[in-house]
């Protein structure tokens, strides 16, 4: 039983990971605990699905839909939701988010309505298994994608010019301006990006599922925060390493300790691990100079 | 999909009428901001007196509608659960979003108590004050070196872990069932079982509890607290132990979450573990700082603010909590400070303005506040 | 009689030694200053005494005490006060609040009786207020107590620094750089204030790049270059020492 | 002003409107609306229109007391069908019973007709009474002796988990494993399913919801698990099918409402219902549906009144309802349950009833 | 070059710059000398386009500065050194002087000025895999100048350059400003230590409570009774 566990944690970790990477990555510019990126994730899926099902799109535009349509979403409430707030204490950006959480969560139920509703099934989901260990068609893709993304935003992020820009808004976007930063753009970009992921993954996991739902995005925000913490928060291997220590922890701890606990032991080891390193795994602990 | 033209409509309409509300209120804030720094300590002691005896003339003038009394209730309990939370993260500059398990500590222990061992209400008060203030030294203790987002995650951990135990140790808590039938509180023979009563006994709690955070602001420990919350660094080495302020901060936020709990027990006679979830630490996050993060007529204002504004939108009841987000994002753009910031009762506007003149260094800000 | 006396201090970030070997001491009503170029490690030197840092090697000794690990509310409760280079005031406090503050450590009232005014707090809660007002007037701020802090300019920040500094009641204060950003007749000023509060009874130890007022208060100046101590003498000396001229002061920094 | 109050009546439906089981209140209301439609469209009673009006407690027992206080201070309002769960009636009861206002509830908690509240109506049965209904099906009929317990870690949930256990092991059966998940919450159920497996059971029983239960059926068949599942009433929707696919085939569960399973109304209710809201009416909907009918009936028969409406549910006996006829004992509805399947993507009655 | 005409400045309440004019001419150095809270750094950041006047106008080469968002403003080659430093202190050294060459794409070029600063402050030269933020207060000072020297403004505004900065340091921060200004740069300078700035600069103008109490050549202010008891703290 043991791999077979092993695997399910595996799969479900790698969607923990696809979650969080696009958090980890607004809160590595913006630092803002981005409370919204589950409804994100959401909103994507429900526009893919609004794709597929009322506009009758075949599975790659819906997805791109997906993406589209959030990153609209994320990009206005960027520009409407959270500029305002910069320049005010972190706290209130924090609040904005959560408002911003709780509007899309009712905003979608007016909308598409509170019931769940099914993901056509698009990809045929075969089961591969090697060593013991056993994987479905989609659970690779997600983790192809998971690693796939790593990579690429590490490399935007540390290498390219913009990528420095990103980081030189998040210390101090005033300077940042008197470098010739256009602040504003680097910021929607930022909310673009990541809010891109989140839809992608909420597509993703919506057809994993085959099921969406305007409240799926309040667990997978919170697992998101989690594992992007675990990681190190706005690391961006972070996230990935712990979406998978969450996911396979979970697996494990449901196995063999209990059900009912489940989450639970999510996050007693998140807080062990803080308490061995309180800025998580590949995090790196920034001391004030005096 | 069909509606969405209509969702949209409606939505934009209620944001506009919110946006012109709050943009009033925002000046009428100021206004009494200003008017209360201004006074003097005779006046100040005349209004407060004034407020007193309205506050405790309410019930007696909406006697017959229970369901004013009721709200009003619950308004008080929210008073106390947002002058808990204050204690924490307004004075201590500590962001904790897992605040509503210590209420969880305060309701579970007085419903044990009263409904398995039949001891009175007015022992299972301070013994869930008590044990709530115990899990904050415990909680506290280690976590309280982590910073800003860090603490936060592991706050909303801990609230979320409790609430885990409490659905999966049903032979102690019977699990999601809940626990029914917690009996009303008896003073030498006098029971509390009117919404009247109630009334009056959330009264003297949230009086208590303003007593508390008043004095222990205008104490050394409070000058400690808001010291170590606007700069650790600086306060240590002003002589200043910011551990031993933080975890005194929590124990104490913990504590009154346990009185508020063992007080919700008692008056709704039934627990479940659903009432304290996550979002219910965010409601009480919300209040602090809507209301001013520090100031206490600010967490007041807020606690009632954010208790009456779903009731009186309950009648929409779908669009209820869609408005109640954009009310959120609005009131944190329009007045950032909160309603009755510190700043604004410390010396009007003109302080509120310089004060941030620091603050303004991009996002990277204050961790906690 | 030795206030402080450090011994062979050293303290590396990574490769990077900031403070290397370094003896100091000094008297009980001296002002010495500590000069050296950018990045030479005094304010490192500092917060190695005010425990903020701990040495890498070496000792410090305050007072017949070895400060070993000690923490910096311990260290300041002591006896060693401090301003920062780059300002720290609580921000949301008004001047005489930051003041009051600075008590703190010299207070003892606890939760209860703070709560519920018991005698004993509220006598302690006269006295600070008391003192803090002292101090106020002492240092020319009275005026501006019930202002926010951080609003303030410059010049005055640095005043209530040393203000909050002086109310922790300490026997040696360190100053880091008190007239940056000051024009001339400010920094005038400050030389004044060091004086008096000197002519107070406190010893004093101050980093500052301003020569004139180096020149003007000093009554020893240590150099470091480096992190190592390169010179150390009255200020005529240090002002022609060819090292500190050639490491530090430039031909026209002399003047 | 006084001429609307004297053409109007007021009912008033408090379920989760928003938050995580809004599906089902919205599904609640539905009905209820479609009820009062018909009867508004043939002139109302005596004259007067019937309104409704709609809280949300959005399933938290924190919100519930809140909303039953509204309606309960609230004169105009003579009877209330709700709160949807358990949790929310527990915490709520209280407050209706004390202001005399019926209600009509399909929450399931036992504890809720414990006989201090004679106020509260239940149009569903209790857990307990499901759930003997269920072992004894399972035991009985399906012939069925391990069986592994995967529940929802609610009231309802863990009160179907307890009694169902009870009773079947009374039986002889034995349970194998009991495994639990958050509603709403969980959406990776293999860990458990994983261990499940290992236990080789013969029957897996889910006390849950559908959506919860598509993904467990979903996922127990990717991972290879060939046993039968039985659900309650809380999937019977047309959503399971939806949701769950070609993995649904074959469950069977219990249900107190069926299209097929034809009373005197059943076919036109069906009908209306899609015709207006072009979905499937699910078991909830038809107990909403016979709540409100119920309480029409009762407002024409007893009087328009609190006191009148509770004494005709006092009294009423084989009221027609469109998922059978309704009579109360002990405030608790006396019906029995059908049992239901999936067949070829459609939900039928199955072959065997009890 | 620059013309600034009427500039009011406001935060919140507070009456920061009240009615301020001055021009400098291309290739000059101006300096504005004041006391604390005088307006001086107000100035420079409305300049930048980080406050926005409540009346005035300020043009650079006949272009209106307040149309532009403050990123273009520094396209425009207007560029400042800023108070309090404001490196970033999450990136090195060289990170941190490549962002000031943001805007620029003649790499070549870059390289060269790269070495220029390096050249100018051999102590970031040792320090370039540094983070910024743990530089000492006077490293961060010669950073921020660096930096702004690698943007190749056609405005430089300092503010303050001298804060923090060891003797020998100033005097090196001077001759570079003074190089500078040889071959083309135009400056405007703030400064507290009155002294240097009025024997380095061509134009002062004296700032007093927001408004210019009085300006004129460098060389004849120096002498100015007003200023050497003010801001020369002559008796
Ligand atoms: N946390 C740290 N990590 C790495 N290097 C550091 C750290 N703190 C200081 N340094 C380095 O140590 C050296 C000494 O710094 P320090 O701040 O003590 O200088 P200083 O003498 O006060 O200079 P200044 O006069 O410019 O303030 C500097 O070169 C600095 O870059
Ligand atoms: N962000 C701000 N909010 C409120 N008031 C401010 C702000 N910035 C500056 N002020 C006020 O505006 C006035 C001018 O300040 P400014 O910083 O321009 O002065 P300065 O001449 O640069 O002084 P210094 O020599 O101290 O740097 C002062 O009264 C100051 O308190
Ligand atoms: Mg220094
Ligand atoms: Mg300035």
């Amino acid at each position: 039983m043991f791999m077979e566990q092993l695997s399910n944690g595996i799969a479900l970790g790698s969607i923990y990971a696809l979650t969080a990477i696009g958090f980890t990555m607004v809160y590595g510019i913006i630092r803002l605990i981005n409370f919204v990126h589950g409804d994100i994730y959401m909103m994507g899926a429900f526009f893919a699905l609004t794709g597929l099902t009322v506009l009758g799109l075949p599975l790659i535009p819906s997805f791109l839909l997906g993406m589209i349509g959030a990153s609209i979403v994320g990009v206005l409430l960027a520009k409407f939701a959270y500029s305002p707030v910069f320049k005010a204490p972190r706290i209130n950006l924090l609040l904005c988010a959560i408002g911003a959480a709780i509007f899309l969560e009712n905003f979608a139920m007016l909308v598409w309505g509170p019931e769940t509703q099914s993901f056509p099934t698009l990809i045929e989901n075969k089961t591969y298994s090697i060593f013991g260990f056993k994987a479905t068609t989609l659970q690779l893709i997600i983790l192809g994608v998971s690693i796939a993304l790593v990579l690429i935003l590490t490399y935007i992020v540390k290498y390219t010019k913009l990528g420095r820009a990103m980081r030189c808004t998040s210390q101090d976007m005033e300077a940042a301006k008197l470098m010739g930063i256009n602040t504003n753009r680097v910021v929607y970009f930022t909310f673009m990006i990541g809010s891109s992921l989140g839809a992608a993954a909420g597509v993703l996991v919506g057809m994993y599922y085959k099921a969406a739902y305007p409240m799926m995005g309040f667990t997978a925000g919170l697992k998101a925060f989690v594992s992007a913490v675990i990681g190190g928060i706005g690391n961006i291997p972070g996230a990935m390493l712990g979406g998978l220590i969450m996911g396979v922890s979970e697996s494990l701890g449901a196995a063999y300790i209990s059900s009912g606990y489940r989450d639970a032991i999510a996050f007693i080891i998140l807080i062990f691990i803080l308490l061995v390193k309180p800025s998580g795994i590949l995090g790196k602990s920034v001391k004030e100079k005096v | 999909m069909a509606n969405l033209s209509r969702v949209l409509f409606n939505l934009v309409l209620a944001t506009a009428i919110l946006f012109g509300l709050i943009k009033i209120l925002s000046k009428a804030f100021d206004f009494v901001a200003r008017y209360i720094s201004s006074i003097d300590k005779k006046t100040k002691r005349f209004i407060n007196i004034g407020i007193a005896l309205m506050v405790a003339i309410w019930p007696i003038v909406f006697i017959n509608q229970p369901y004013v009394l009721r709200t009003s209730i619950i308004v008080l309990l929210y008073i106390v659960l947002a002058l808990s939370l204050n204690i924490v993260l307004g004075f201590a500059g500590q962001l904790s979003i897992g605040h509503s398990a210590f209420y969880a500590i305060g309701a579970y222990v007085t419903a044990l108590l009263t409904v398995n061992f039949q001891i009175s209400f007015w022992i299972a008060l301070p013994t869930s004050a008590l044990i709530a203030a115990l899990f904050g030294l415990l909680l506290g203790i280690p976590t309280l070196r982590l910073k800003g987002d860090y603490l936060a995650i592991t706050t909303i951990g801990f609230g979320e872990i409790l609430r885990l135990v409490l659905i999966n140790w049903t032979n102690l808590t019977r699990g999601p069932a809940g626990i029914p039938g917690i009996p009303f509180p008896k003073i030498f023979g006098f029971m509390i079982n009117t919404n009247l009563r109630y009334y009056y006994l959330i009264l003297v709690l949230v009086m208590f509890t303003i007593f508390v955070s008043y004095r222990l602001l205008n104490s050394r420990l409070g000058r400690g607290l808001i010291a170590v919350r606007d700069d650790e660094i600086a306060a240590e080495a002003m002589g200043i132990k910011s551990t031993y302020l933080k975890i005194l901060a929590f124990v104490l936020g913990a504590a009154f979450a346990g009185i508020a709990g063992s007080f919700f027990a008692t008056y709704i006679h039934y627990v479940n573990p659903d009432n304290f979830n996550y979002m219910e630490s965010v409601l009480i996050l919300c209040m602090v700082v809507l209301g001013g993060v520090g100031s206490i007529p600010g967490v007041i204002l807020g606690a009632t603010v954010l208790t009456i504004i779903p009731e009186a939108l309950r009648d929409i009841a779908t669009y209820r909590y869609a408005i109640y987000g954009i009310l959120l994002i609005l009131m944190m753009i329009i007045r950032p400070q909160g309603m009755l910031s510190m700043a604004s009762l410390k010396g009007g506007a003109k302080s509120e303005n310089s004060g941030n003149k620091k603050r303004n260094k991009g996002l990277r800000g204050l961790s906690g506040s | 009689m030795r206030i402080l006396e450090t011994k062979n201090v050293t303290k590396a970030f990574g490769g990077l030694v900031a403070v290397n070997d370094v003896d100091f001491h000094i008297e009980e009503g001296e002002i010495v200053s500590l000069i050296g170029p950018n990045g030479a490690g005094k304010t490192t030197f500092f917060n190695l005494i005010t425990g903020i840092y701990e040495p890498t090697k070496g000792e410090i000794k305050f007072l017949d005490q070895f400060l070993k690990k000690s923490k910096p509310y311990e260290i300041t409760k002591l006896g060693i006060g401090r301003t920062f280079q780059n300002i720290r005031l609580f921000s949301s406090m008004t001047v005489l609040e930051n003041v009051m503050a600075g008590q703190y450590c010299r207070t003892k009232a606890d939760l209860f009786s703070a709560i519920f005014k018991l005698p004993n707090a509220r006598k302690e809660e006269d006295r600070v207020m008391e003192k803090s007002l002292e101090i106020l007037d002492f240092l020319d701020l009275k005026k501006i107590k019930d202002e926010i802090a951080v609003s303030l300019p410059y010049g005055y920040q640095r005043r209530v620094e040393i203000a909050r500094a002086l109310a922790t009641e300490p026997k040696l204060l360190l100053l880091d750089e008190p007239a940056a950003g000051m024009n001339t007749g400010e920094k005038k000023e400050m030389q004044g204030i060091i004086r008096k509060i000197r002519d107070k009874g406190f010893t004093i130890l101050v980093i500052e790049h301003d020569m004139k007022l180096v020149m003007g208060i000093s009554d020893r100046i240590v150099v470091l270059d480096y992190g190592n101590k390169i010179a150390e003498g009255l200020p005529q000396e240090i002002q022609h020492n060819e090292r500190v001229i050639e490491a530090y002061l430039g031909k026209g920094g002399a003047a | 002003t006084s001429s609307s109050e004297s053409s109007e009546i007021y009912i008033a439906s408090a379920n989760p409107m928003t938050g995580d089981s809004a599906q089902f209140g919205d599904m609640k209301v539905k009905a209820i609306e479609l009820a009062l439609e018909e009867v508004n469209k043939n002139g109302g009673i005596d004259g007067k229109q019937v309104k409704l009006l709609v809280g949300d407690d959005t399933g938290n027992p924190k919100e519930a007391p809140n909303v039953a206080q509204k309606f309960s201070s609230d004169k105009k309002v003579l009877a209330v069908i709700g709160h949807w769960n358990s949790s929310c009636t527990l915490a709520a009861r209280g407050i209706y019973e004390s202001a005399g206002i019926p209600v009509i509830t399909d929450s399931v908690n036992k504890a809720i007709t414990d006989g201090t509240t004679p106020h509260i109506f239940r149009i569903s049965l209790t857990d307990t009474t499901q759930a003997q209904h269920l072992a004894k099906y399972a035991y009985e009929v399906m012939g069925k002796r391990k069986a592994a317990i995967l529940f929802t870690a609610n009231d309802f949930g863990t009160g179907l988990k307890e009694d169902f256990t009870a009773t079947f092991t009374e039986l002889g059966g034995e349970i194998v494993a009991t495994e639990t998940y958050f509603e709403g919450q969980s959406k990776d159920f293999s860990p458990q399913l994983t261990k499940i497996k290992s236990k080789n059971p013969d029957l897996i029983f889910i006390p849950g919801y559908y959506v919860e239960t598509a993904l467990i059926a979903q996922q127990a068949q990717s991972s290879g698990i060939d046993v039968p599942m039985l659900g309650t009433d809380g999937i019977s929707s047309e959503e399971l099918v939806k949701l769950g696919g070609d993995a649904v085939e074959g469950i069977k569960f219990a249900g107190f409402f069926h299209p097929e399973v034809e009373y005197p109304g059943t076919k036109e209710f069906v009908e209306a219902f899609r015709v207006k809201y072009n979905k499937e009416p699910d078991t909830y909907a038809a107990l909403a549906y016979d709540s409100a009918k119920l309480l029409l009936e009762a407002m024409s028969q007893g009087g328009a009144t609190r006191e009148g409406i509770k004494k005709y549910l006092d009294n009423v006996k084989d009221f027609p309802g469109v998922a059978g006829p309704i009579a109360f004992e002990g405030n608790d509805v006396t019906r029995g349950i059908i049992i239901l399947t999936v067949k070829d993507g459609k939900i039928v009655p199955a072959d065997i009833q009890p | 070059m620059l013309h600034v005409k009427e500039l009011d400045v406001y935060y919140g309440g507070i009456h920061a710059l009240r009615g301020i004019s001055f021009d400098i001419e291309e290739g000059k150095i101006v300096t504005l000398i004041g006391g604390n809270g005088a307006g001086k750094t107000t100035t420079l950041r409305t300049i930048s386009g980080l406050v926005t006047p409540k009346e005035g106008t300020i043009k650079f080469k006949n272009q209106n500065l307040l149309k532009i968002p403050s990123e273009k403003i520094v396209g425009q080659g207007v560029v400042q050194v800023p108070e309090g430093r404001r490196i970033f202190v999450e990136l090195n050294v060289e990170e941190n002087l490549m962002m000031g060459a943001y805007l620029r794409r003649d790499k070549q070029v870059i390289d060269e000025d790269l070495e220029y600063v390096y050249k100018i402050f051999p102590r970031l030269k040792e320090r370039r895999r540094q983070m910024g933020g743990t530089l000492s207060g006077g490293e961060q000072q010669m950073l921020a100048i660096g930096r702004a020297i690698m943007s190749k403004p056609r405005l430089l505004m300092l503010d303050e350059p001298s804060m923090g900065l060891a003797p020998i340091i100033v005097e090196e921060i001077f001759e570079c400003i003074k190089y500078l200004n040889d071959n083309g740069l135009t400056v405007l300078l703030v400064e507290q230590n009155a002294n240097i700035a009025l024997q380095l600069a061509d134009v002062g103008y004296v700032i007093e409570t927001g408004e210019i109490a009085f300006s004129g050549e460098a060389k004849s202010l120096l002498k100015d009774d007003r200023v050497r008891k003010a801001y020369l703290g002559e008796e």
